[in-house]
């Protein structure tokens, strides 16, 4: 379980990141953060992950509190992955293989156990057949596809998305949605930041809004993102199927067009 | 301020002479080892400063490795419109000042290693001389001249130009005595031969030597700007 | 490292050998050997352009004598009471010097073309090169791969908006193009960093051991290669000088 | 109006880009460009914007053949206008104004009428309050809109724009969708690609497929996006209104849920 009790961050240049922000989340739930660029959700993940340590408040892990000794910090590399936006940015080794095997190789491994690991993830991202290659010899989507399998492959029990569906083709799209259903139903708590309303409905079980640093609202997308203020708030629309089922004025509650069809 | 003063600093010690390499079994085997041979030490001392330095912060590894590339890429760049030929402007090393300028002796190796491999522009047997030419004399004037312009409080855009201008010029001196030695001229030995190899390389070297000390000139002052 | 050897045996032979024929020798077997590969002819002569366009310039300086003597020359520009002229043996010194480093170039463009990072490095490390060395080794190849895209895509928004349309903006447009470069290098650097300590870094980089057992039969017929090649060499400098006397 | 004759564009280094690609736009238009990625229509961009050189084929601009040389390519420059998919790389300048000055100082328009246009397209894209800033100092969605006001600073007669909103939060959408109107309007031709089939059906006005470097259909959003095997082709799914409408029966013909949900 994750805990953040009043935390305030604020950047080395003097920007504000987050300020007042507590939040619980419970493992293996499915948690949305929503808000416009610059609302703190990146600056609240790189805390989450250890990275930035908060000039104030309290942040408890599993009961623990984690307090940002650079050895607690490895060991938060173990227990908190971060899949960033951009993957170019993870990326580094020569070839797709030491890439993925990078952070088993941090996490101590002996060699055998390694190329098991990185083979399972190469496989579950399938990748397999990439895995000489160089970084710049793949395609965006690629990209993504081994920058999520370098993190996955550390087995960390909480893992952050930062837009893991930005530019990426429908494709890829696919294959990311069932990664990240695949990582829920092994009971692994997951966090999405996004701009996308339809997903978030559908997808979350907890949502949690966020303004220049602050979060203003968190709860259920049936509650939180059918409210239009809070929604105008972080100048969002509606989700589509409240919408229409506002409009319609229907008693049903999908989580999205597609199920909605489906049902009808 | 440390960032700010990196970044100002930066941009002056370039990397010298891209533009000039003795390639590939262009040197007889003599004259590879001697030069090899004069250049081992400084590099030496280089790998030593940088373990010291990275077993401290490996985070700076990465900023060594990105200064490397981005010497090695500016190097690479094909600007035909800008000098009329396919000359390469000088790269610039962007840790070096923050480290020292010993640091150098290694990442201009590193470059110079990505330039043969990447562009098969120099040699392996020919690393040794190169290193010399371009990582190490070429710098030290720049250096050099920055200092002393500092102290005699030229304007800075002149002092920029000066020192870029004449490392770059320096690299491309050195080159040719290197050239020279190991082929000496049948009637005029080693001072006619670097005459020949300093006159025909200048068609080159001298407008690459401008142009490039103009841009640094104009790249520091956006940076500064920034 | 069999592919090591191998550009070690033909790298020696082109430098060893001061024989003409020994030198186009190398160029030919190499360049067929490229181009029975699939890489393709233009290719081929893109990659040698930069080159030799320097060993071309290197060997006319070598061609030509300030102080020739205008009766052995093929032909003299007098001027300044200097005699700038070609002589047959400066030309041959030239021709000689241009061809040996052409196969040099060649037998480099080899590793080159059939190595790939993972293997240089390992190559590396079989050498006994210094850990520090080949992760900066890898680390810039990954660079100069992500700002060359950077650089190549700034380039093209620039002549999209006529940057490079007159020589004095192309200066301009090259000194911005630089200085941004610069500054996604070091921006870059900082989230790249904290990319990796997101994934527990502590200072080390996995590198993969290329699990290959060196073909002992390969490498002693690359071996035997060479010396035959170099032995025939000799030979046949052997068999020059013999029909001199 | 733009013609394409047989286009045939291979990279340098041997991958085949477009091939046999033939199209035919009207002045005024509004075009989406579907595919996956690595379908071509990034290189199909770099072609009319005469960045690529094709190996074969006719590019025929308002009636006249366009050569590739290096003079046509320069008046080019002024009548085609290229927004990329990532603003960091037409980003370039110390500081904003200077950046959407960039383009009309090599018009070699006076530093007058250069100032006038500046402080045009600055407050199209309401960045007014941002022209002394440095470009690294901007969020995404900003750095996003100074691109776009570089590139129509030079007021181009068409103009490409590529994944124009992906990675933006929605209030930057809307600043994009605005302006992208206001192009319209004004008569200019807008191409857009994208991997957004909702977009796509509302806003084109002739939708064209891509795949693997060939265009494989081209016409009205009505027609082509409601085929299901055409779009199963290029991996996308049919756009929501249409598999919504398709499901329930409807007869009207709504361009989008939301225009659907206003009409009922």
């Amino acid at each position: 379980m994750i805990q953040l009790q009043n935390i305030e961050y604020t950047y080395p240049e003097g920007t504000k990141g987050l300020e007042a922000v507590s939040l619980q989340i419970e493992q293996g739930s499915r948690v949305a953060f929503l808000g416009e660029n610059g609302a703190g959700k990146s600056s609240l993940f790189l805390v989450l992950n250890g990275i930035h340590k908060p000039q104030k408040g309290k942040y408890v892990l599993d009961g623990k509190q984690f307090g940002f000794s650079t050895k607690e910090r490895k060991q938060m590399a173990h227990k908190v992955g971060y899949v960033f936006q951009d993957p170019e940015v993870q990326l580094f080794a020569a070839s797709v293989y030491e890439d993925v095997a990078f952070g088993p190789f941090n996490l101590d491994l002996d060699r055998k156990d390694i190329e098991i690991r990185v083979e399972k993830y190469l496989n579950l991202l399938r990748i397999q057949e990439l895995k000489d290659k160089a970084p710049h010899q793949l395609s965006y989507g690629q990209k993504k596809q081994v920058a999520v399998a370098g993190v996955l492959a550390m087995e960390p029990e909480i893992i952050l998305f930062d837009e893991p569906f930005a530019w990426l083709d429908n494709r890829h799209k696919q294959i990311m949605n069932e990664i990240i259903d695949d990582l829920n139903k092994q009971a692994k708590t997951v966090l999405i930041s996004t701009h996308n309303p339809d997903f978030a409905y559908e997808w979350a079980d907890q949502v949690i809004l966020m303004k220049e640093g602050r979060i203003i609202a968190a709860g259920s997308p049936e509650k939180i993102m059918s409210n239009r203020v809070l929604m105008q708030e972080i100048g969002m629309e509606l989700p589509l199927v409240v919408q229409f089922t506002k409009k319609v004025g229907m008693n049903k509650h999908s989580r999205s067009i597609q199920s909605l069809l489906r049902e009808i | 301020m440390r960032k700010k003063l990196f970044v100002l600093l930066a941009f002056l010690l370039p990397f010298q002479g891209f533009s000039m390499h003795i390639m590939e079994g262009y040197l007889p085997a003599g004259w590879s080892v001697f030069w090899t041979v004069v250049y081992l030490p400084f590099f030496v001392w280089g790998v030593k400063v940088i373990q010291k330095i990275v077993i401290k912060h490996p985070e700076l590894k990465m900023l060594l490795a990105l200064a490397a590339a981005f010497a090695f890429v500016l190097s690479a760049l094909k600007l035909p419109s800008v000098t009329g030929s396919s000359s390469h402007p000088t790269g610039v090393g962007l840790g070096a000042l923050l480290f020292g300028p010993i640091v150098m002796s290694v990442l201009g190796v590193l470059v110079h290693i990505f330039q043969v491999l990447l562009l098969a522009h120099g040699g392996i047997t020919t690393l040794g001389a190169n290193a010399f030419s371009m990582a190490l004399a070429g710098p030290v004037v720049t250096f050099g001249i920055y200092k002393l312009c500092a102290k005699l409080k030229c304007n800075r855009s002149v002092s920029i130009f000066l020192a870029a201008c004449l490392g770059d010029l320096t690299t491309y001196t050195v080159t040719a005595l290197q050239l020279a030695l190991a082929h000496p001229d049948t009637h005029t030995g080693v001072t006619g031969a670097f005459v020949k190899f300093a006159s025909i390389f200048s068609l080159t070297q001298i407008p690459i030597a401008v142009v490039e000390g103009l841009i640094t000139v104009l790249v520091m002052n956006i940076l500064i700007k920034n | 490292m069999e592919k090591f050897i191998l550009f070690m045996v033909l790298l020696n032979c082109a430098l060893l050998s001061g024989n003409l024929y020994m030198h186009l020798f190398l160029i030919s077997l190499i360049s067929i050997g490229f181009l029975t590969h699939g890489i393709d002819l233009i290719k081929l002569l893109r990659l040698i352009a930069l080159p030799s366009g320097f060993i071309v310039l290197g060997s006319i300086s070598i061609a030509f004598s300030l102080h020739a003597d205008p009766e052995n020359s093929l032909f003299c520009f007098d001027s300044m009471g200097l005699c700038i002229g070609l002589e047959t043996a400066g030309l041959h010194k030239a021709l000689d010097l241009f061809f040996k480093a052409m196969a040099a170039v060649m037998a480099l463009n080899y590793l080159i073309l059939s190595c790939s990072l993972s293997e240089l490095n390992d190559i590396g490390r079989k050498l006994k090169i210094p850990l520090i060395l080949r992760e900066l080794f890898v680390l810039t190849y990954r660079y100069i791969s992500l700002l060359f895209t950077f650089t190549g895509q700034v380039h093209i928004a620039q002549r999209n908006r006529l940057g490079y349309a007159r020589r004095k903006q192309s200066i301009l447009s090259v000194g911005m193009l630089f200085s941004s470069a610069f500054i996604k290098s070091l921006l870059f650097s900082d989230r790249s960093l904290e990319a990796l300590q997101s994934r527990g870094y502590h200072g080390e980089f996995y590198f993969r051991q290329q699990k290959e057992v060196l073909r002992l039969k390969q490498v002693l017929s690359m071996l035997v290669f060479g010396i035959l090649l170099l032995f025939l060499d000799n030979y046949s400098n052997l068999f020059d000088l013999i029909s001199h006397i």
